[in-house]
């Protein structure tokens, strides 16, 4: 019982990264329908927003420590942050903890302009293009980005860890009358999970009650009506994919404590988030979100030793069967409309 | 920094061979040549076969750093690092026999694939005598038998799998690396002193050939001191989010975690797991601990805190004190501004073993090469007294234990020496069961004629 | 000839023209001179040419007539691969029987893998093919190590079983005795020409290939995959069955793949799992689209084109970049190294990504379409009020005489 | 007994009546026109003749042989051809590749592997498109592309790869939908010609009350899912139940 509850609480987790992403994903797809293989690149540089915050929090001069020495055996220079000497080392101190959450604040500005540029450079001449062409531009997008984060910031998987106060764990199951010690869940998780929901909340509430989310509904069901409305329709899905970039942004931020950032983690869930959006069903954003939530689940159901035991292997490829059944069974995905993709 | 001049051929440049192809077109077959890329001119080529892209290129990076440093060296450039301290003195910084070194170099992607055509390139298009490098063990494995197979002699960069001087060991193939036999002999007995002899152990080990062989050596080597192995469980490569396997952990009664990861999967499997509590908790009355049994810095430092008081081990480490360590430290320091990994610690011990046994032995010939490296001992490359076995072509030498830092000063000491295993600790016999058995066999010499 | 009109044969000769003096037009520069670095007429590369060429003419045969996105094909690559080990293993090093059996078992899989995928089209169809060579890939990997040796690669034993091997029997790949690693090296004048036996066996496996692509494209059947391609309802409303022809096209392309496949193991007796990832079934995507996809040629400039920026671009470091620029005064040098650096060397992808996506941008039709526009462009200028021109808007993907 | 004998044919969606026990005989080498107001049930009529849809209960005959649960591909294979409100065309093919694939189509069937045939040496085939597009006037545009055609020239070619396969009945799905008038009637003169010129069952769904008169041997007036009246034009002309259910509050004619 209790491992059914961490597993489900482990699939919640990694459900919640797998929603966000097809989320936006799903948020291109239906406004612009546009296949946007860039859209895992877009959760990558995210995740480097927050490697970059921690480093501009990190700027530091040198100053000399004459009784320490360095590995050539020179007086040792040491690192000391400017966020530590304008605040004091207490509170410059906290704020270079903070990186993570406070990279929220560089993320939004950077992925929302990301958004712009890429839809108003590139994704703008390919609307009327075959989707086979939306899906090659966007690869060939998706190694570009990932190969200058790669310039830039190396190889190696760079971390950057969550606030002292919320990077420990608490007892769940004993919360909830289980034997202590088993169910413990860490904070971070716990935040990340949360945070998720606030942002899938958010993007439904948006497009549910502003004017503007009306009209990019309506649009997204019948885009020359909207148009011949006198609506400037091209303008408010720029700001879509603004909005969708900020999306998978952020879902990339908050993951850096789970999951150290390396350059290539974009295409790693690339695939994945594509298998999501595509059991949920393409331009469904509910089925966007339920699938993602039910693949971490499955995932993590199948990582469990009682099941590893039965199927070997199973972990690795069970994301695989599900899509491949679900797509036999519901040719759109658990919520697809029709006629969507299919030509 | 001009001219490096780096990819020329080393075959078919001598003056006679081209001077009667303007008359006649010559024809032959490699066997025309003493042996495969027989250097006539007045270079020989080297092949720095490491990983440039991929999750690995930083390591390949420090590889090549270290290589092209060796280079130097060999040629007379620079202070002449290890050679100072190396116990042969055949090496005399005025290139091998005679001929100015030079390299080439190839992207492994850490792919089998991807290395062995980046190898054969090298043999083919550049005419190298020797591969030296690599990051992990399938390729060196793989380019360990393309090596077998062209009749060049191959040194392995960093492979820890049993396998490579193992049930693949190849009589053209060398391994300074030290393996994961190695490292659960060497951890085992620190691992009693710190933690006891009543441990329940828990192996996530990931799932592929490397991740098999160094659980099945540490297992055995921690069930030797009397713990148990409670489960062992297989992780997917790359698995990322690694929670699925952790929190099964505190439910199996295990005390220790053994994570049999490298690279990025280490970073994440330790993170994640220091995240769940696991290092808070007491589980039958003591403390829990993690075990990370091959440590790379590069990872240590991507891991950040979580790697406090982890114990790991390594093939060697800068911090060390002797001599040769110091040279080598020095020279590399100065030069890249950052102490050397303990993988190009041996790309770069290589091509020197290499180059010398190629001066004692007075002949590129890979077999005679080999010959010479066969039960080699020297010293002053910074593990001490170190012998290259015949029997399967493993270097043996001490090995280090290694521990998280307390209260490092640099992200470069993250990692301290806490042991320095003796050699004799962690020999085996070369048909040991892990190893192939009696089975296993170097084979024929192939030098390509 | 060859049942081909005059047009088409002459393509043909030209073809088989250029792969049989390959050794020759690859190595442009003479062994001394500094370019001799870009020249790539050594064995390795040149049979990855062909064997890559192989590959994505296949492909195309699915993607170029179809329009049917796979982005599983390299599975049937990997297939092919360890089929033609395990042959090794248990029979010699002949390479007969690995590669008949590698056809043969690649199109099995192609069958069930096509069958189940084809039951959707779009996007649908292109994770469903990525779902099964992931699944692949992630088993051969991990679970299915007795079977493929996983990390390391399949490889040969001394002590498999050999069954056919005869003392004298040569102990790499052959073909009857016919040694296919073995060359012969002639050196002209400082030109060094290398022709290996494994690459004209490839090369001769290509033309064959080349050759039923050809015959495939200009047949019934092959005008029935583009009308497919361009709109399936008519299709059905003809009469025709679409979903054999697209399952004959899938099995066909997944036999070329499963040859590749084969060929590679026939070259280099190791198959590794990383043949079988997504990124590899990207990476004939990309050749395919970047010589221009549904034309006879583009599919082998592009893995042309790719395999050479892989072996050779990639190797341009900065030392040859400093000794490039070396004549320049140091602070131009420098910047210009600088400048340079991220694109070449290992940066290669990154050149490779930005060609990549002007390619999809300007030319639809890929390189294949670069050099038509060229070569319309000096006809243009000779003729002076031109040839009409064609619809801009139209892409030469899709013309019947796509040869050129 | 007629070549398509329509017999109580119903067809729901959810709780929408569609068709409402539909019956209805075309007879061989006549053109039979079926008209009625939008959302009279036409178009779903047509879907379940071609396949497309399979009604609830009833039967469609055609040729003695049951319609119901083939494939669009099998009922072509019958002998039904269809053209569509928008022409369906191989835009990307030429326009003699266009006429050439139903030209296969009715020699080799549904499927063929002929890989290593080529197109170019079939020389019966070819000569039979070439003779068709000759028939439609458009034999000079062979290489042209079929996507870059007009939309008359579209229509005409669609024609064309019906007619190539000498159907025995064709179905036309309001053929001069959005046409101007010249179109129109270029249309309506093209398709007198092939009633004139070969036996063939003809099937239209029209909208337009000058095309139907112009070429229609019977017409069906189907109204809210149901057949109101069948007969000769002449008597549907004045016929009071059409004028009150359909031409009185459609005069506009087509759309």
């Amino acid at each position: 019982m209790e491992a059914i509850i961490l597993q489900i609480l482990n699939g919640l987790d990694k459900g919640s990264a797998y929603a966000l992403i097809a989320l936006g994903l799903t948020l291109i797809f239906g406004t612009l329908g546009v296949v946007n293989f860039a859209h895992g690149a877009l959760f990558m540089i995210g995740a480097f927003c927050a490697v970059v915050m921690q480093r501009l929090l990190g700027l530091s001069y040198e100053q000399v420590d004459p009784t320490k020495t360095d590995f050539l055996g020179n007086p040792l220079k040491v690192q000391v942050p400017y966020v530590e000497s304008w605040f004091g080392p207490e509170i410059g101190g906290a704020i270079v903890d903070w990186s993570v959450p406070l990279a929220i604040v560089l993320a939004i500005p950077v992925m929302v302009i990301l958004g712009f540029v890429m839809e108003r450079g590139l994704i703008k001449h390919f609307y009327k293009r075959p989707h086979a062409d939306q899906i090659l531009v966007t690869f060939g997008l998706a190694i570009v980005l990932q190969e200058v984060i790669k310039y830039f910031f190396g190889a190696n998987p760079i971390q950057s860890g969550a606030p002292a106060a919320l990077s420990g764990s608490f007892d769940f199951g004993a919360m909830l009358g289980f034997d202590p010690n088993v169910v413990i869940y860490p904070f971070w998780r716990l935040v990340y999970f949360l945070f998720s929901l606030v942002i899938i909340a958010g993007v439904f509430a948006f497009l549910q009650f502003t004017t503007f989310g009306m009209v990019v509904r309506a649009g997204m069901a019948d885009r020359e009506t909207v148009g011949l409305l006198g609506i400037d329709i091209d303008r408010r899905f720029t700001i879509m994919f603004g909005l969708a970039a900020a999306v998978a942004g952020l879902a990339g931020v908050m993951y850096t404590p789970i999951l150290a950032p390396n350059y290539h983690m974009g295409m790693d869930f690339l695939v994945l988030s594509f298998v999501v959006v595509v059991v949920g069903g393409m331009g469904s954003l509910p089925g966007a979100v339920a699938a993602g939530f039910l693949l971490g689940i499955l995932q993590s159901f199948a990582s469990m030793n009682e099941v590893k035991s039965i199927i070997p292997g199973i972990d690795q490829v069970i994301i695989y069967l599900v899509a491949i059944v679900i797509l036999l069974t519901r040719p759109r995905g658990l919520m697809g409309r029709k006629g969507v993709m299919e030509d | 920094m001009t001219n490096s001049n780096l990819t020329r051929r080393g075959v078919l440049k001598t003056g006679a061979v081209t001077g009667a192809g303007l008359a006649l077109p010559t024809i032959f077959t490699s066997r025309a040549s003493a042996f495969t890329n027989e250097p006539t001119g007045s270079t020989v080529t080297f092949g720095f076969n490491v990983p440039q892209t991929g999750p690995y290129a930083e390591e390949g990076l420090d590889e090549l750093r270290a290589q092209e440093l060796a280079v130097e060296h060999l040629n007379g450039m620079g202070d002449g690092g290890m050679l100072q301290t190396f116990s042969s003195k055949t090496l005399d910084g005025t290139g091998i026999l005679g001929k100015k070194v030079q390299f080439v170099t190839g992207d492994t992607q850490t792919k089998s694939d991807a290395a062995r055509a980046a190898a054969k390139s090298m043999i083919e298009k550049d005419g190298v005598v020797m591969i030296n490098g690599g990051s992990s063990s399938g390729v060196a494995v793989a380019v360990q038998g393309l090596c077998q197979e062209a009749g060049i002699i191959f040194m392995a960069g960093l492979t820890h799998s049993n396998d490579t001087t193992g049930k693949d060991r190849k009589k053209n193939g060398f391994r300074h690396f030290f393996n994961a036999y190695m490292s659960g002999a060497a951890l085992a007995p620190v691992l009693e002193k710190a933690y006891g002899t009543d441990r329940r152990a828990y192996h996530l080990t990931a799932d592929y050939t490397w991740g098999y062989t160094q659980q099945e050596s540490i297992q055995a080597s921690t069930e030797a001191l009397g713990w148990q192995t409670v489960n062992n469980v297989l992780t997917p490569v790359g698995a990322g989010d690694f929670s699925s396997y952790i929190t099964p952990v505190l439910q199996s009664g295990a005390d220790v975690l053994i994570l049999n990861h490298y690279g990025g999967d280490m970073v994440n499997s330790l993170t994640q797991a220091v995240q769940f509590g696991l290092r808070d908790k007491q589980v039958n009355g003591k403390q829990f601990e993690i075990v990370v049994p091959l440590y790379s810095e590069l990872m240590a430092e991507g891991a950040g805190d979580n790697i406090k008081g982890v114990y790991g081990s390594m093939n060697w480490n800068w911090q060390l004190q002797d001599p040769g360590t110091k040279a080598f430290v020095k020279s590399f320091g100065e030069r890249y501004g950052r102490p050397p990994s303990n993988s190009a610690h041996t790309c770069y011990v290589q091509t020197l073993l290499y180059a010398d046994a190629v001066a004692r032995a007075g002949s590129f010939n890979p077999c005679a090469v080999a010959e010479a490296l066969e039960g080699f001992e020297f010293d002053g490359m910074g593990n001490g007294p170190t012998t290259y076995r015949a029997e399967d072509h493993q270097c043996f030498k001490d090995v280090l234990v290694m521990k998280g830092a307390e209260n490092p000063t640099t992200k470069f000491d993250v990692l301290e020496v806490v042991e320095v295993t003796p050699r004799a600790q962690v020999e085996y016999a070369p048909d040991h069961p892990m190893f192939g058995g009696a089975e296993a066999s170097l084979g024929e010499c192939n030098d390509g004629a | 000839m060859f049942g081909l009109n005059a047009k088409d044969t002459r393509f043909l000769l030209i073809v088989v023209f250029l792969t049989l003096a390959t050794p020759i037009l690859l190595q442009p520069f003479p062994e001394s001179s500094s370019l001799a670095q870009f020249n790539a007429g050594y064995p390795d590369l040149m049979q990855k040419f062909a064997i890559f060429g192989i590959f994505a003419i296949g492909f195309n045969i699915l993607f170029g007539l179809t329009g049917y996105l796979s982005f599983g094909h390299a599975a049937f690559l990997g297939v092919g691969s360890y089929t033609v080990v395990w042959m090794y293993k248990l029979l010699s090093y002949n390479i007969l029987p690995g590669l008949v059996l590698s056809i043969i078992i690649s199109a099995l899989f192609a069958l069930v893998i096509g069958f189940i995928s084809l039951r959707r089209s779009g996007i649908y169809f292109s994770i469903l093919t990525l779902a099964f060579a992931q699944m692949s890939y992630n088993l051969a990997y991990s679970v299915l190590t007795p079977i493929t040796n996983g990390e390391t690669g399949l490889q040969v034993y001394t002590n498999d079983p050999q069954v056919l091997m005869g003392a004298n029997s040569p102990t790499s790949p052959h073909l009857f005795g016919l040694v296919m690693r073995e060359s012969v090296q002639v050196d002209m004048g400082g030109w060094l020409f290398t022709f290996n036996i494994g690459y004209y066996f490839c090369a001769i496996i290509a033309i064959l290939a080349f050759y039923i692509s050809l015959r495939i494209f200009r047949s019934p059947f092959g005008m029935m995959l583009r009308a497919i391609k361009t709109n399936q309802t008519r299709m059905n409303y003809t009469g025709l069955n679409s979903r054999p022809y697209t399952l004959a096209a899938f099995v066909i392309s997944g036999m070329y793949a499963g040859l590749a496949g084969g060929l590679l193991a026939a070259m280099d007796p190791l198959a590794g799992a990383e043949r079988m990832q997504w990124t590899a079934s990207g990476e004939v995507v990309l050749m395919t689209i970047l010589g221009g996809a549904g034309t006879l040629m583009g599919p082998v400039l592009g893995a042309g084109f790719i395999k050479y920026c892989e072996n050779i671009f990639s190797k341009i470091n900065d030392g040859i970049l400093h000794s490039w620029f070396a004549f320049l005064p140091d602070g131009i040098e420098n910047f210009l190294v600088t400048l340079v650096h991220p694109f070449v060397g290992k940066g290669w992808h990154l050149t490779l990504g930005i060609l990549f996506m002007l390619v999809v941008i300007f030319l639809p039709g890929g390189l294949v379409e670069g050099f038509q526009r060229i070569s319309r462009l000096f006809r243009s200028k000779r003729v002076k009020d031109g040839p009409r021109r064609k619809d801009p808007e139209h892409h030469p993907k899709s013309a019947p005489h796509v040869a050129e | 007994m007629g070549i398509l004998e329509v017999k109580g044919v119903n067809k729901r969606f959810g709780g929408l009546q569609a068709l409402g026990d539909v019956n209805l005989s075309v007879k061989e080498n006549t053109v039979h026109a079926i008209i009625g107001p939008n959302g009279a049930g036409k178009s779903t009529l047509l879907n379940c003749l071609v396949g497309k849809l399979i009604p609830d209960t009833g039967s469609v005959m055609f040729d003695g042989q049951s319609v119901l649960g083939r494939k669009p591909h099998e009922i072509n294979q019958m002998g039904i051809s269809r053209v569509f409100q928008t022409p369906e065309i191989f835009g990307d093919l030429t326009v003699l590749e266009n006429v050439l694939i139903p030209c296969f189509a009715k020699r080799d069937g549904a499927f063929r592997m002929h890989a290593f045939e080529t197109v170019a040496h079939e020389k019966e085939i070819v000569d039979r498109a070439l003779h068709m597009l000759d028939d439609v006037n458009m034999a000079e545009k062979r290489d042209m592309h079929a996507a870059s055609l007009s939309r008359g020239d579209k229509r005409r070619l669609e024609m064309a790869m019906c007619l190539v396969q000498e159907p025995k009945l064709l179905l036309l799905d309001e053929p001069t939908a959005g046409m101007a008038r010249a179109d129109t009637n270029n249309t309506i003169d093209l398709l007198r010609h092939i009633k004139a010129t070969r036996d063939i069952t003809m099937a239209i769904i029209e909208h337009d009350m000058h095309v139907v008169f112009s070429l229609a041997d019977r017409i069906t007036v189907l109204a809210q899912g149901t057949p109101l009246v069948e007969d000769v034009p002449e008597k549907i002309k004045g016929h009071p139940k059409v004028q009150e259910a359909y031409l009185g509050q459609s005069q506009h004619g087509h759309h």
